[in-house]
């Protein structure tokens, strides 16, 4: 019997124009909680893509409990008794909550499909979760956040012996990762071993036994997590030094650019009012279910408000679609990325040049050689990881993702930009940068409404934290050196 | 079905007819054969329903076989040549081979399957577009109904099946639209209880989540796919054993009506949703359609016309409906 | 409303020789008849046939005797079509139901079963169904000669290239039985001629475009190519557009049928040769006095209607195309 | 189209063409027809080159019309029909109201544009499924040639215009083929260069984020279908030009292949890939293969089978490199 439970050895992975892994050995020992990180690209997925079966190495050998095994497809993963919860959000949206949860292994009385236990179950999951939701539902009527737990109460039904989570956090709030952190724990006492991916690395040290860390598609260290600090794994993961986030003081305008008036939307949120002003980064707090995309998206002219007004520059404003926004001067960053953010199809420097084609027009001819140079220009200031801008989005990392639609608005040039979650997914280098580039623009004039589940990001990015509970207003804050995470949920649920 | 399935209830069931595709649909069905009825006092009679329920049947069969695939978000662009080969294949082993007519049917039906499972294996193994198998092999396979009979019908189907195709229960229900009816009720027990089943719905409706938690799905899709294939010829024999003969052109205009009435019964073209008693009214409408405008002796020339604007209204009345519940 | 509409059909497409056309000496028993007529496919050729039939009853019209007829067909010919709607007619009381019979055995079964349950069946215009062919039809008004018309047109076309050399066919529709007809008309008279060579048969569907496709490449395989033989209304079309094309008209004889206002044209341009027009305004004049009888349940006989009538072929050459042409389509020019 | 940006030398391109699917179906093409002109000896002769350049204009023509709308992840079902109304009221115009025929063709190609509009008004206003829409428009445009022609041709188009159809370029290149490149090169100079074309595949690869981004993206549905409509009517007068006639049965035929020209050139069905030129070659290839049949003097009977076979053959060959290249 070898040491390790499961062992991978000398992996290779190639895509065109890049080599995702190099030679890479990761091992995971019974009963453990592994952490997996490192940068944007680094191959964290693609390790466990080709673990699951999803994708096929060109070299590299894999053992469990000692013995080689080919893992061709996820289900023989699954036979194998190896489930993951992927990166990007992956269910049935047509089906239920509850089928969802239970689509590998379905409830049965008799042979036959049982939905009322199959509901049931699902319900008694979802409330180990602190889920409140109706089982019954189906999946394309909740929200992205919700849909994230929904992927990881799928993980407690696998009933598989290895749970790999990638990037399991990346849109919860405080709350939720602690009903998540407490199941991983659950799951460790009962024997199962566990990956976890992760761009936080507080939850790295809080949760896990062991870390592996990757760079560039190479393993750089395999340890015992409380052998390293974070500045250490940072420097491994970066192979540099990386200034921490420091809470700056900013000296903002008075002139208001942008009011609310008692927006409501029924069923999203309500009576909602608030002033932002130029150049101010406004922060916009709240757990999951707050109303804080649906709020969003309807001053965005995505959906109609039902009552209420709005005012841009003192002037009141009626946003019928993206088209006015823009036309006003206002850009959004969306919360899901592939399905509302980026064209999976088309390269890097068409999805940052989508909505400003017509500025490098002339007489209707777009002037590609101008649109390829200012995408290179995002690219080298975000330091987005691809070989070149005509890449396919599609084949880049997925915080590589996100920088290049954050890249489409710095180009764009708008006066008020709404960033949804905006370092979802991002490691803690690109989300330093996507700070400091966040301080750029609003020093620039640009005011920049910053919606995040992460309260540390708003402490230390905001000028001011509007909260909001279940559709309601709830407060508003000045984020000083000291404050923590835990006074925001405070006001959100006084 | 799958919206009936949170009302329980006399008064859930009407108000699930009220807010889907598939109940629109049906009321625009109801109210056409109404109008006519009252213009013509000629729909509603129990010789002319019986023809109704007979011709309808066939078109309703073969949605069945294209709705299946259109739940994978595939299309079947096979369904009838199959249905016309398999029902050659009938005929021939009986009228030429003398092979006892039951097994006959068995064999062909098999036969069905078999085409379906070559269309599968091009799609599953090659990763091919369904649209452009099927049009392909559906040429080979209509190809070798002209190659095999040069176009020559097969007469003498004996009298002892072809009941089957232009009998009776009980001289009220005609046997296809009984044949109809038991696989309507099969394929929604198998479509909402079994694993196969529901696997069909998360493979249509996200294939790399449902691949990630362990669903094989090509071995899903080539079922779906054979499937596909046993339902046309069971379509096809059907029709030889209504027609009591095998004509080379059996079936051949059955491909657009069968996604037609899918799509009319609520069956999203893009996977994941819908199901069999939507095909049903999808293919009731269409029959409906026909029917009246032979009942009403309407003049050839305007029937396309008519079918074209009856299909808009009947989705267009589902759209403004959808739209006005804001969904 | 169907009536209407076949009335205006018929204003375009005037009969051959038959303007003067009356009705025979029968009396019918009854001031009021309701026919069914269902034919293959909406189609030129069928108008013609309406035409004959609205005159006729505007004929007994004058007598007094008021005639109500559907006559309706699919846009596509389909056997199984034909079978729902001889079903569905049977359920409405009509005097007469006629049907121009898509496909023998697979129509023929229904044709018995609705005679078993007291209808009275006729077929009419283009394509029978016989005693042989074990259908109880009562009567037959159409062309019955199909072979014939093949043949004929095809001794002409041997005529005409001097009974030697290489000639090719188009056949329509394959398993239509009038089409298959005459390509075994056109077989048999060729194979009379050892010096002629049937190079090639090749079915077009009924494609205008796909026997302009065929026969280019006839044009091109055969550079001695002498004739090709046509044998539906839409095939001398393509064929003669092909043959112009490649600047061989007159090198090439070609053959056809029917009455296709394009096909007169080549005809009288000299491109065709031949046409065999048949007598269809006839066809559906002689359809209406059967009807009648047969509704009054008269049987068949040398004193009553003949059980399966002979309609006439003309065969049309180019010096009588453009009178065809002015009497035909008198809107054209 | 897309997959030649990123190489311009000329080995750059040949590379090109053997890693698409485009490329391969090309290659298919081309050794296809020269091993029928190797056993018939007739395939490139001057004379059959020109004739087979101007019938499969006609094929890609429409291919263009319908790969518009596939990039759109659309389907349009009706482009046979617009074809045939618009070809009906150019002729119409000239030979019943004695327009100018010039002035006819822009008015009958106007027409052409309406009705694709008349899509699309369906399609973006009702939200409804493109292919249920352009079924029901399709059959109610057909109708209408029916009504008001009673299937009767149109005959006497004058020769000043029928030239168009029928004369060649310096007597080598068929004018339909002329306008087929030229629309070719228009079309995809449009989708490669400007806003509008860029945002076609915007909207058909993701329509949410393509509205996100302060695309109108009805806006740009509606007229995509309104070019479709156009372009097809330019097939179908062109049509009319080159029978010297217009027959109520122009164009039936032309929605699978329209189809089947753009997803043989790489075109995707789910929208957001694929462009004209291999448009242009999936059209070449299957007017390849019917040409090569007519000059094998294949009998009728094979005929459907050697075009099944063979485009079931060109996609696998294409399967096969991609899975080889490990796509
Ligand atoms: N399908 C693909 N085609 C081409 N390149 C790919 C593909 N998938 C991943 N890559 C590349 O492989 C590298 C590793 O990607 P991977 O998704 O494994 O990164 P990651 O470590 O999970 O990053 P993140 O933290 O952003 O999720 C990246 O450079 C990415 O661009
Ligand atoms: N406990 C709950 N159960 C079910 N639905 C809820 C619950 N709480 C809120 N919702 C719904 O969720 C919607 C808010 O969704 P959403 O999660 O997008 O808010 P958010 O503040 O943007 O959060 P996040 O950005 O973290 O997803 C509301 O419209 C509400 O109807
Ligand atoms: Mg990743
Ligand atoms: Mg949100």
């Amino acid at each position: 019997m070898s040491e390790y439970l499961l062992e991978m050895k000398q992996i290779v992975k190639k895509f065109p124009g890049t080599l995702a892994l190099n030679h890479v050995d990761f091992n995971l020992k019974s009963g453990e909680v592994m952490a997996l990180i490192g940068e944007n690209g680094a191959g964290k997925s693609t390790l466990m893509n080709v673990l699951m079966g999803v994708l096929k190495p060109e070299e590299g050998e894999v053992y469990l409990q000692g013995t080689k095994i080919e893992i061709k497809s996820p289900y023989e993963a699954l036979q194998h008794g190896i489930g993951m919860v992927p990166q990007e959000l992956n269910l049935v949206t047509e089906l239920s909550i509850a089928e969802n949860i239970y689509l590998g292994c379905h409830q049965k009385t008799n042979g036959i499909f049982d939905w009322k236990k199959t509901a049931q179950n699902a319900q008694v999951i979802l409330k180990k979760l602190k889920v409140d939701i109706d089982p019954r539902e189906k999946v394309k009527n909740i929200t992205a956040a919700f849909q994230e737990l929904v992927s990881i109460a799928r993980t407690l039904v696998f009933g598989s012996n290895i749970i790999i989570l990638d990037e399991p956090t990346a849109s919860l709030t405080i709350q939720e990762k602690d009903h998540l952190f407490e199941v991983v724990r659950m799951l460790k006492s009962e024997g199962k071993t566990i990956v976890i991916i992760t761009h936080h690395l507080d939850e790295v040290k809080e949760l896990s036994d062991r870390v592996t860390i990757m760079r560039d598609g190479t393993l750089v260290k395999v340890c015992q997590t409380d052998e390293v600090t974070t500045d250490e794994m940072i420097f491994y993961m970066a192979n540099q030094k990386v200034e921490k986030n420091k809470i700056i003081k900013r000296n903002v305008s008075d002139e208001i650019v942008l009011e609310a008036r008692g927006l409501t939307r029924k069923g999203e949120f309500e009576d909602v009012s608030f002033q932002v002003r130029k150049g101010e980064i406004f922060g916009v707090a709240g757990l999951v279910g707050a109303g804080r995309t649906e709020l969003f998206s309807c001053i965005y002219g995505l959906t109609k408000s039902h009552s209420g007004s709005l005012y841009l520059n003192g002037k009141e404003v009626v946003m019928k679609s993206p088209v006015d926004a823009i036309a006003n001067g206002i850009g959004l960053v969306p919360e899901e990325r592939r399905k509302q953010g980026m064209f999976a199809l088309l390269s890097i420097y068409e999805n940052v040049m989508m909505p400003s084609y017509h500025t490098i027009s002339s007489k209707g001819v777009i002037n590609f050689d101008e649109a390829k140079k200012r995408t290179n220009r995002q690219i080298d200031a975000m330091r987005i990881k691809t070989p070149s801008c005509n890449t396919q989005i599609k084949n880049l990392s997925g915080g590589n993702q996100q920088k290049v639609i954050l890249g489409r608005w710095m180009e764009k040039n708008v006066d008020i930009l709404i960033l949804d979650e905006p370092t979802r997914g991002i490691d803690v280098r690109a989300k330093g940068e996507i700070y400091r580039l966040i301080r750029e623009m609003a020093d620039n004039g640009v005011t920049v409404i910053v919606i995040s589940s992460e309260m540390d990001e708003l402490i230390s990015v905001s000028d001011r934290i509007m909260v909001m509970h279940e559709g309601l207003v709830k407060g508003f804050m000045e984020p000083s050196e000291d404050m923590v995470g835990e006074e925001i949920l405070k006001v959100a649920l006084k | 079905m799958e919206n009936t399935k949170k009302n329980t209830g006399a008064s859930g069931v009407l108000k699930s007819i009220l807010t889907s595709t598939a109940g629109m649909v049906f009321i625009v069905t109801v109210v056409i054969t109404l109008i006519v009825h009252l213009i013509t006092r000629n729909f509603y009679t129990a010789y002319n329903i019986g023809t109704f329920m007979r011709s309808s049947s066939f078109t309703i069969l073969i949605g069945f076989a294209q709705t299946l695939v259109l739940l994978l978000g595939g299309i079947d662009l096979s369904v009838a040549s199959m249905a016309g080969l398999s029902s050659m294949i009938f005929a021939m082993l009986v009228t030429l081979a003398g092979i006892n007519p039951f097994l006959a049917i068995i064999i062909s039906v098999a036969a069905g399957f078999v085409m379906g499972a070559i269309n599968g294996i091009f799609i599953c193994a090659l990763k091919l577009t369904p649209f452009i198998v099927t049009l392909g092999t559906s040429a080979i396979y209509k190809g070798i109904i002209y190659v095999a009979t040069k176009g020559i019908p097969l007469t003498g189907i004996p009298k002892e099946v072809t009941v089957i195709g232009q009998g009776s229960l009980f001289g009220v229900i005609p046997y296809p639209f009984v044949i109809m009816a038991v696989v309507a009720v099969i394929l929604s027990l198998v479509l909402r209880f079994t694993s196969f089943g529901r696997h069909i719905y998360a493979v249509g409706g996200n294939e790399t989540a449902s691949r990630i938690v362990g669903i094989r799905a090509d071995r899903v899709k080539m079922l779906v796919y054979s499937l596909t294939g046993m339902l046309s010829a069971m379509a096809g024999v059907l029709m030889v054993l209504r027609l009591g003969a095998s004509q080379v052109n059996i079936g051949e205009d059955w491909v657009m009506p069968s996604i037609t009435a899918g799509v009319l019964g609520g069956t999203a073209m893009d996977g994941g949703s819908g199901g069999m008693v939507g095909t049903i009214v999808g293919g009731l409408l269409m029959s409906a359609i026909s029917f009246s405008i032979s009942l009403m002796g309407i003049s050839s020339y305007w029937n396309e016309i008519i079918t074209g604007a009856v299909v808009l209204i009947a989705v267009s009345l589902d759209a403004i409906r959808r739209m006005k519940q804001g969904k | 409303a169907e009536t209407e509409e076949t009335v205006d059909t018929a204003e375009a497409a005037e009969p051959s020789e038959s303007e003067d056309l009356v009705l025979g000496d029968y009396k019918p028993q009854k001031t009021e008849y309701n026919f069914y007529f269902t034919y293959k496919l909406v189609h030129a050729w069928w108008d013609a046939v309406g035409l004959g039939l609205e005159d006729a009853v505007q004929q007994y019209k004058d007598q007094g005797i008021d005639i109500k007829y559907e006559y309706v067909a699919p846009v596509a010919p389909d056997a199984i079509d034909q079978v729902n709607r001889l079903e569905e007619a049977a359920g409405r009381n009509f005097d007469v139901i006629g049907v121009d019979v898509n496909d023998i055995d697979i129509v023929t079964p229904t044709i018995n079963n609705l005679i078993d349950q007291g209808h009275k069946i006729m077929t009419f215009s283009s394509s029978d169904a016989t005693k042989e062919d074990g259908c109880e039809r009562i009567a037959y008004v159409g062309n019955t000669h199909n072979y014939q018309d093949g043949y004929d047109l095809a001794e002409i076309l041997a005529e005409k290239i001097g009974k030697k050399g290489q000639v090719a066919a188009l056949g329509g529709t394959i398993g239509a039985p009038c089409h298959e007809d005459r390509i075994k008309g056109f077989e048999d008279c060729m194979a009379q001629y050892p010096d002629i060579e049937v190079v090639e048969i090749q079915y077009d569907n009924d494609s205008v475009e796909q026997a302009l496709t065929y026969t280019e490449g006839f044009l091109q395989k055969y550079p001695d190519l002498k004739g090709i033989f046509c044998n539906n209304m839409s095939n001398p079309i393509g064929a003669a557009q092909a043959v112009v094309d490649a600047g061989k008209d007159g090198d090439i004889t070609l053959v056809g049928m029917d009455h296709d206002l394009r096909a007169l044209e080549y005809l009288r341009d000299g491109t065709i040769s031949a046409l065999g027009v048949q007598d269809c305004y006839k066809m559906g004049f002689d359809t209406i006095q059967v009807a009648i009888m047969i509704a009054d349940g008269l049987e068949p006989g040398d004193d009553t209607y003949p059980e399966q009538t002979e309609e006439q072929t003309t065969i049309v050459y180019p010096e009588d195309a453009q009178a065809m042409i002015d009497k035909l389509y008198p809107d054209s020019k």
